[in-house]
């Protein structure tokens, strides 16, 4: 027992790691790998490690398919990790399987891109809002009326009887929302969960999302490719390209001065909808591999 | 009237598009400059898409369009309706005066014919190319709108190429037969940021080379901010409200452009509400 | 704002050693070896089931009643080995292509079945060729006329076409064609003034047009209408609303908008788009159908006394003749693994996708 | 111009092709091994048999390839062929030939091999064999008849694997092959569709009436159709129904055939306590409306009066035939104390005899003894199956029938205590000792009307006290178009293929 | 990253729509083209396949109707023996009479009683245990999934009605073997397209949700899986009531179901064959069949459609008969 090797020591972090805006940190993930397939696989997500704060919000950006959704998927438990830990207030976070998840692990939950799969399409809303109600009192958390969060989430309290589909597609991801938030989870992590929706609820959205989970003291990690929607609601921001962050800061600080020419190559290429008619800047083919490159200083950034 | 060429491309007039319960579009005037960026902007369902595919006579059968729409001739004041022709006129007009774009480059491609098929066929019906013709021709487009390789990207498949480059080729598809008129439905919104700006650098190109016209439907502003040079809004069916770009961005008329803008970040008009930060 | 819903081409994640398409379709023939193997296992426990005597079925009445003669016909069968013993014999047998001896025909099993199998062959290309004809052109009518008149016609007709009983339809069709009308030839498969012609392909028509012998292949033809028609009506009716439904699916598709945006002819937009991408589901259900008309043809083969494959597996049902039935049981799971296997294979050429994946 | 055609009917007489169908029970055409109905139609062409009947008549031997003395015992039977023979291939046929043949059906324990059962063959010169016997087989001659008990070329078939043993190897060849001197050779053979003959040009009798001969198999049903439409030119297992449905363009043959369809009841109170009380099986027999089954099996049928078919030696007159009597048959069930059990009715479901299908006689016989309130049970199976069954000896009560495997009453001694059939329906050895020993007195031989008067007796007696109930001898229905002459009925081979003739 | 419209490697497994096996073939699986995705439950009275499937209803309640009621309305005893044999049509007999002398009308009302509820028998045995182990198989995976997936292709391998013909020659010709014999046979499509949904719907994001909350297996199967797969079953399910009576009838008619005298239609139809004259013996009963079987079929196809307007009438697997 004596050559015993605690799995802790084995994924000892690289680096130390401050949480930037204070607080304990929810949620740490280290060395997260996630692959697909066998014989050669795929590795969607390379050894990315993050911390996640009490009342904090973390942003995930970057193209498509650089793993966002893997990633999340893998820290929530619901994709396989090949290698890496997550800690939920320092519980190991296991992978879901055909066992029920534990009363502890009910304390994270998700929010998916696709409002309409989301919701089971056969059970009121206001049952589906009341099993995370149920999650939380099993947890010995304060209980809650569905009724009450579909007020919070700006609906109606009276549509608890009604069925997912008499909601447009915004009002469907509210109702995700209000059942993530009723098992009143300590983390929330949320895939995208604004780009289902009309462009003009999009920001309304992302900003009531920030507001509840802010509000409830949870942490949140939101994943998405719309830089202007996170540079409104991030304390900080993660740039992922290819399965790995390759640059993360507060942001402000990256969106100032982004050191990655990837990051930068990101923010050049927003349109901003100033009428200057300023066309954006599109990187050359031949940049890309550039991008692959590590810039050490670019990927903890505290200041400026 | 009495000027020899038509300034405008497109004209539409009084369009409207119902089907037998509903109208889509509850009769719209829209004027398409020759050589320029027309945005067609709105939220989602106010029926850009029915309008560009009404140009074509493309609408879903259960749906009828009328008023006007009117393409005007390469030369002379002479003018097509195209609302209510004959499937004989309107397959003259389709792909080869008008071409349009759709939004997802990955279905808009046959997955199952090679680039060069799709590329040529239409160009050997309407301009009566033989095979080695056309696909000189096609080389040339796909180098036009910068395909790497183009010689050897004739025999691939759609699904070897990426997101960006197959838009790339679907635009040169519509460029085939040189038309007047490019109907470009949401080309860029299933792209990446940075593939986007290189799309809508080309179609900037595009415009500036001459005599193509776009109308440009997006409900993304940034877009129509960065290329359109006259912009058009819709709601529910209906234009709210018609202006040259800058005009529209700096001092919108309409109370739903303003509010539109308002809930874009980084706009002159973003709210700076408390619940952002 | 952007939504990224960019497709990329799937990676490889082919082996260090193949081609991907090659290990699918390497993959795809073991698979059907291995049940292959669960097909000789399922037959040989299912006849072994039976009860009954095969023995005192084979043996003539006074036979049957003689000691002596049973235990050598049960040793000349190898009915006297235990099962197990019996099927490893009867599996190692089958790697020489020895399937037994029937102890109906007392003919080796694979003789007997390598001249059933064109007979059924015959009727079921027949009917599948015209099927997938019929089918398409009526299903792409169905699909490109959605709602409207012809459409629901369609829809009728292709769902009478599943709903009619086959046996019931042979016999109907027999009694007003031949026994009414005298149109049509009777059963069999050639009229019996005419010999069969010189075996090539073992299809009468084929190997009379082969032969040069118009008229032998003109009777081989008509009695292969009525056979051939039966089992098109059903097989019709499946194409008819599957091709419906794939070409609705592809109508729906931006390719197709976009090949009309084109200018394109409606004629080619039809041939080159739109069954092109409805060629993959709908080649599946060719597939699915022929398999279902293999061992469909057993009705209809008893109605107009086919030799086929039915008629066999019928003769040997009935006889209990435990080596025909593992025989046609083996045979047709092979067929049908190995049409499944070729709809496999054509997808690769179909879809560059697949034949592609680098 | 310049097609061949596959067409074999030309012009020409010589050529012109019979079409006979036929529901097939084809397992081989060698002679050796053969032993059922197509088989003897296909062989009875093929080959030449020591002895034949003439015509239809099926209770008198003539002289075939050879004539016959017979010893007054029984016991020796010396056979001489007459004139010259030769084979098909043109050899010559000789005393060998036919020792090799009738020593080739004893050896190979085939099927009809019980027909020369503990006979011995020998040559006594080239044109003289002897068969001689331990017991009395007045039968014999009978035999001799049978086409199973053809005369093979011994050299060809020897060469082809042929032996008078187990060791035989030659069913293959001469299912390819014919090796006879008959008026026919075999083209093709194909057991599961049809059988192809051509005339042989060897053959040293008249030219038989067609170049070709195809016999397909075909269901009743359809060869009705076949033969009306003119497709086929002759059909053999026409039910009643259908013999009579056919129009004029047709010429039809109804003769009973010499099958017995019978129904058992099991003597064995362990099988059957309800079944093995004589009252119930009185009952049962006086329950049957006979006349009303005949009617429903159709044209040419006949209620078999006892087990012996009428056309054979032996027969019992139709007077003697069993009656329905209803009133009997309520009080005989009175005192049998039957108390309404159900009966279960076995038989072959897919036995169908010239047209009659087994399911609807039983069908029939449930509902008439429902009448007398007996309450039946079907319980039909596939013969396959079901043979077992009633082999065993455990079938309550069974529906069968019985072909004669040589027209002679000695072939129905199995229908006593303690015999095959016997046992069928429980019936012991020593059950009923006075059968028995009437059974006894008509195995012995004797004169014709010896004979006859000893099995008249001895199925006086089945009838009375016998746990079977001779029903019906279906009608055997040809069909055959108008151009075709000679059709007779045989019990044995059921047509003579080569007496047939184009008009 | 979306993947291009329903790419399936495997087109007879209802595994979901994903990259298997290292490649990418765009595949519809026809079971599950059968089955809609389950929208929302509202019937389009306004389409056209509406009325058919009303007609279709009524003929299934009329046909279903007379199973209950053939011994009030059927003029005579569907057994008795006791009217002239082979009579045509016309004088006192609406369809004529057998062989036998039975009215065939009569044969024919009762019939209903045969062969609807047994068909109907049969389907919700399939259903029931396709279900079962199709959910099983999707929802745990691995070897479960693997053995039942196998055995779901061996049996699919086999030729259905020589299948059936083994077992009934195995178990002895039954009405109830013959049902027993189908029912070997047609569980598998259940349990594949059940297997499928499940699979699909296992890795759905409200599964997930339920299960990030604390969901037992059960308690996703029960509540979020099941209520959802109904549909397509139920459309599966009445699309195969009419295949059901098919196969029934013809293993009837082959002689390895109903035995004699049962009015049974498939053996009708067979008693036909040796009276071919009396063409009334059999084409009634066929009749019977088509009307029945196209009532069912009507229904389906409306129901499906209601369901999902765009797939049509494929019931993968299926026998001809
Ligand atoms: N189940 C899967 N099996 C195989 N490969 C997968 C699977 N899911 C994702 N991938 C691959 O992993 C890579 C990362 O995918 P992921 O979904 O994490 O990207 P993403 O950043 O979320 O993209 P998007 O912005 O489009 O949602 C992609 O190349 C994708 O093709
Ligand atoms: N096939 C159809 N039949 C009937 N109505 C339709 C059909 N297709 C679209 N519509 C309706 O037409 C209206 C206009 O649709 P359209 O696609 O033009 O909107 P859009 O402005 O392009 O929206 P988006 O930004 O989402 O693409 C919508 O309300 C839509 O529901
Ligand atoms: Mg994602
Ligand atoms: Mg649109
Ligand atoms: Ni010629």
């Amino acid at each position: 027992m004596s050559e015993h090797v605690t799995s802790e020591s084995v994924s000892q972090p690289e680096r130390e790691r401050e949480p930037l805006s204070g607080g304990r940190p929810v949620l740490e993930a280290e060395g997260i790998v996630v692959e697909y397939g066998r014989r050669p696989a795929l590795r969607a997500v390379d050894g990315v490690g993050l911390a996640v704060a009490a009342g904090e919000v973390v942003a995930l950006v970057g193209e498509s398919g650089c793993g966002k959704s893997s990633l999340a998927r893998a820290i929530v438990g619901i994709e396989k990790r090949k290698a890496g830990v997550v800690r939920l207030n320092g519980d190991d976070v296991p992978t879901l399987g055909l066992r029920r998840r534990s009363a502890a692990m009910t304390g994270m939950q998700m929010v998916f891109q696709d409002p309409n799969s989301s919701l089971n399409p056969r059970r009121r809303v206001g049952d589906q809002i009341g099993d995370g109600v149920r999650a939380a009192l099993a947890r010995g958390d304060r209980g809650s009326d569905p009724a009450d969060w579909l007020r919070r989430v700006g609906l109606d309290p009276a549509m608890v009887s009604r069925f997912p589909h008499e909601f447009s597609g915004g009002q469907k991801q509210r109702i995700a929302i209000a059942r993530a938030l009723a098992a009143r989870p300590g983390m929330l992590v949320a895939d995208e969960p604004i780009s289902a929706l009309d462009a003009s609820t999009q920001t309304s959205v992302a900003a009531l999302m920030r507001s509840l989970s802010v509000e409830a003291g949870a942490g949140m990690l939101f994943i998405s490719h719309d830089l202007s929607v996170v540079r409104r609601i991030a304390d900080r921001v993660l740039v992922m390209y290819q399965g790995r962050v390759v640059e993360s800061g507060v942001t402000e600080t990256v969106w100032q001065n982004p050191l990655h020419p990837y990051t930068r190559a990101l923010l050049a290429a927003i349109p901003l909808p100033d009428g200057a008619g300023r066309l954006p800047v599109a990187p050359a083919e031949t940049d890309r591999a550039a991008w692959l490159d590590d810039v050490p200083a670019a990927l903890e950034r505290t200041t400026v | 009237m009495s000027s020899s060429i038509d300034p405008a491309a497109l004209t539409i007039e009084g369009l409207r598009i119902a089907t037998r319960s509903h109208t889509i579009v509850g009769g719209i005037d829209l004027a398409l400059k020759r050589g320029g960026i027309h945005g067609l902007a709105g939220e989602s369902g106010s029926g850009k898409t029915m309008t560009a595919l009404a140009v074509l006579g493309l609408l879903p059968g259960s749906m009828t369009a009328s008023g006007s729409i009117r393409l005007a001739d390469a030369e002379g004041p002479a003018s097509t309706e195209l609302v209510g022709a004959s499937r004989g006129v309107l397959q003259g007009v389709r792909g080869r005066r008008v071409a349009m774009v759709f939004q997802d480059p990955s279905t808009s491609l046959h997955p199952q014919l090679p680039v060069g098929r799709q590329l040529t066929d239409h160009m050997r019906h309407h301009l009566g190319l033989g095979k080695a013709e056309a696909r000189q021709k096609a080389e040339a487009l796909l180098d036009r709108v910068r395909v790497p390789d183009a010689r050897g990207a004739l025999s691939k498949y759609p699904h070897q190429f990426s997101g960006g480059q197959r838009q790339r080729i679907a635009i040169a598809v519509a460029l085939a037969c040189d038309p007047t008129v490019l109907l470009a439905d949401e080309p860029t919104t299933a792209l990446d940021v940075t593939v986007q700006a290189g799309v809508l650098q080309l179609l900037r190109e595009l415009a500036d080379g001459g005599d193509l016209s776009i109308l440009l439907v997006t409900h993304d502003l940034g877009v129509m901010s960065a290329v359109a040079d006259e912009v058009t809004v819709m709601r529910q069916g209906l234009v709210v409200e018609s202006a040259p770009r800058e005009q529209l961005f700096t001092s919108p008329q309409d109370d739903y452009t303003r509010s539109l803008l308002a809930a874009l970040p980084g706009s002159s008009f973003e709210q700076t509400g408390e619940e952002a930060r | 704002m952007t939504r990224t819903t960019a497709v990329r081409p799937p990676r490889s994640r082919g082996g260090r050693t193949a081609h991907p398409f090659l290990r699918y379709a390497l993959r795809r023939v073991l698979t059907s070896l291995l049940l292959v193997v669960g097909v000789t296992l399922v037959t040989f426990v299912l006849t072994n089931l039976v009860p009954g005597d095969p023995v005192a079925a084979a043996l003539g009445q006074r036979a049957a009643e003689d000691p002596a003669i049973v235990a050598q016909f049960r040793a000349t069968y190898g009915l006297d080995q235990p099962l197990v013993v019996q099927y490893f014999t009867y599996l190692g047998n089958l790697l020489h292509g020895d399937l037994g001896v029937s102890t109906t025909t007392h003919n080796p099993v694979v003789d007997d079945l390598a001249k059933a199998l064109p007979a059924t062959l015959e009727i079921a290309l027949g009917a599948i060729v015209l099927s997938v004809i019929i089918g398409v052109v009526l299903g792409t009518i169905a699909a490109y006329r959605r709602g409207k008149a012809s459409d629901h016609v369609l829809r009728v007709v292709s769902l009478a076409g599943l709903s009619v009983p086959t046996f019931w339809l042979a016999l109907v069709l027999y009694y007003v064609f031949y026994f009414q009308l005298h149109i049509a030839p009777g059963s069999g498969r050639l009229s019996s003034d005419f010999s069969t012609p010189p075996h090539v392909t073992g299809l009468y028509t084929v190997d009379a047009l082969l032969a040069g012998q118009l008229d032998t292949f003109l009777d081989a033809a008509s009695h292969l209408f009525l056979p051939v028609l039966v089992l098109t009506l059903y097989t019709v009716g499946l194409l008819t609303r599957f091709v419906r439904t794939a070409v609705l699916e592809i109508l729906d598709q931006d390719y197709v908008r976009a090949a009309r945006a084109k200018g394109l002819p409606t004629r080619t937009v039809i041939w080159s788009y739109v069954l092109r991408g409805a060629s993959i589901p709908i080649l599946t259900v060719v597939g699915l159908a022929f398999g279902s008309l293999l061992s469909g043809t057993v009705l209809v083969e008893a109605i107009f006394a086919w030799p086929g494959i039915g008629s066999y597996a019928y003769q040997a049902a009935s006889h209990l003749d435990l080596p025909g039935i593992m025989g046609v049981g083996l045979l047709i799971g092979v067929m049908y693994l190995l049409v499944n296997l070729i709809v496999d294979l054509l997808y690769g050429v179909l879809d560059p996708r697949v034949r592609l994946a680098s | 111009a310049g097609c061949s055609s596959g067409r074999t009917d030309t012009a020409d007489g010589g050529t012109k092709t019979l079409t006979i169908d036929k529901a097939f029970d084809l397992k081989t055409a060698d002679p050796g091994r053969m032993y059922e109905p197509t088989g003897q139609l296909v062989d009875k062409a093929l080959y030449e048999t020591l002895l034949t009947f003439e015509g239809g008549d099926v209770s008198k031997v003539v002289d075939g390839l050879a004539s016959l003395e017979q010893s007054a015992d029984a016991k020796t039977f010396t056979l001489t062929l007459k004139g010259d023979h030769t084979f098909s291939d043109g050899t010559p046929m000789t005393a060998d030939d036919v020792v090799f043949s009738l020593q080739r059906v004893i050896g190979l324990k085939g099927n009809p091999s019980f027909l020369l059962d503990g006979v011995t063959v020998t040559k006594k010169d080239d044109k003289t064999v002897v068969l001689t016997t331990a017991t009395p087989t007045p039968a014999l001659p009978a035999i001799l008849a049978n086409p199973a008990l053809g005369i093979l070329n011994s050299t060809v078939v020897k060469e082809n694997g042929g032996t008078t043993d187990e060791t035989d190897t030659a069913e293959k060849f001469l299912n390819t092959t014919s090796a006879g001197s008959g008026p026919y050779v075999l083209d093709t053979l194909d057991l599961a569709s049809q059988v192809v003959l051509k005339a042989n040009e060897n053959y040293d009798g008249d030219a038989p009436g067609y170049g070709r001969v195809v016999i397909q198999n075909v269901e009743g049903a359809t060869q009705k159709i076949n033969v009306e439409g003119g497709s086929a030119d002759l059909a053999l297992d026409l039910s009643g129904t259908q013999a009579s449905a056919l129009g004029d363009s047709v010429a039809v043959t109804s003769d009973p055939s010499a099958n017995v369809i019978f129904l058992l009841l099991n003597q064995n109170p362990s099988v059957s306590a309800v079944t093995s009380n004589p009252d119930f099986v009185k009952a049962v027999k006086e329950a049957i409306d006979y006349d009303d089954l005949v009617s429903i099996a159709g044209t040419g049928t006949a209620q078999a009066a006892g087990v012996v078919p009428s056309m054979l030696l032996g027969a019992l007159p139709e007077s003697a035939k069993l009656t329905q009597d209803l009133d009997a048959a309520k009080a005989d069930l009175a005192k049998s104390g039957y108390a309404g059990e159900s009966v279960t009715l076995n038989f072959p479901s897919d036995i169908s005899l010239n047209g009659i299908d087994f399911p609807t006689i039983a069908q029939r016989i449930q509902s008439q003894l429902k009448e007398v309130g007996i309450t039946v049970e079907l319980a039909p199976a596939p013969v396959a199956t079901e043979l077992d069954a009633y082999r065993n000896g455990t079938e309550t009560m069974g529906l069968w029938y019985w072909g004669p495997d040589y027209p002679d009453p000695s072939d129905y001694l199995v229908f006593t205590p303690g015999n095959v059939v016997g046992l069928r329906s429980g019936w012991a050895e020593g059950a009923n000792p006075a059968i028995s020993s009437l059974a006894d007195a008509a195995a012995a031989g004797g004169s014709d009307e010896e004979r006859q008067s000893r099995f008249e007796d001895l199925q006086k007696a089945l009838n009375t006290d016998g746990p079977f109930i001779p029903l019906l001898q279906p009608g055997n229905n040809i069909a055959a178009a108008k151009s075709v002459t000679g059709v007779v009925y045989n019990a044995v081979w059921t047509i003579d293929i080569a007496a047939l003739s184009a008009k | 990253m979306s993947e291009p419209r329903s790419p399936r490697a495997d087109p007879r497994d209802g595994a979901p729509a994903g990259p298997r096996d290292g490649v990418q073939a765009g595949m519809l699986d026809p079971i599950e083209a059968a089955a809609p995705r389950w929208r929302r439950p509202r019937l389009r009275l306004g389409r056209w396949s509406a009325p058919l499937g009303i007609l279709g209803a009524a003929v299934a309640v009329f046909w279903i109707l007379i199973a209950l009621l053939a011994p009030v309305i059927a003029p005579h005893d569907p057994l008795a023996q006791d009217l002239p044999i082979l009579q045509a049509p016309g004088e006192g007999t609406l369809m004529g009479t057998d062989a036998l002398g039975r009215d065939v009308f009569s044969r024919v009302l009762w019939g209903a009683q045969v062969t609807i509820p047994l068909a109907l028998l049969l389907v919700v045995l399939s259903v029931l245990i396709g279900a079962v182990v199709g959910s099983v198989a999707g929802f745990f995976g691995r070897a479960v999934d693997e053995v039942a997936m196998r055995v779901t292709d061996l049996v699919m391998a086999f030729p259905t009605v020589i299948l059936a013909m083994v077992i009934a020659a195995a178990l002895g010709a039954s009405l109830v073997n013959a049902v027993l014999a189908a029912l070997i046979v047609s569980w598998p499509s259940y349990a594949r397209l059940t297997r499928g949904l499940v699979l699909g719907l296992r890795s759905s994001n409200y599964v997930v949700s339920g299960q990030l909350l604390g969901f037992s297996a059960v308690r996703s199967l029960g509540r979020d899986i099941a209520p959802n797969i109904v549909g397509p079953v139920l459309v599966l399910a009445s699309l195969d009531i009419g295949t059901a009576i098919l196969l029934l009838s013809g293993l009837s008619f082959l002689g390895l179901g109903a035995k004699p005298p049962t009015a049974e239609w498939g053996s009708m139809v067979s008693d036909a064959i040796k009276n071919f004259d009396a063409w009334w013996i059999g084409v009634f009963p066929g009749l019977a069949i088509l009307t029945v079987v196209i009532a069912f079929n009507f229904v389906g196809d409306a129901l499906r459609d209601a369901l999902d307007p765009k797939s049509a009438t494929i019931k993968g697997g299926g026998t001809t008969l």
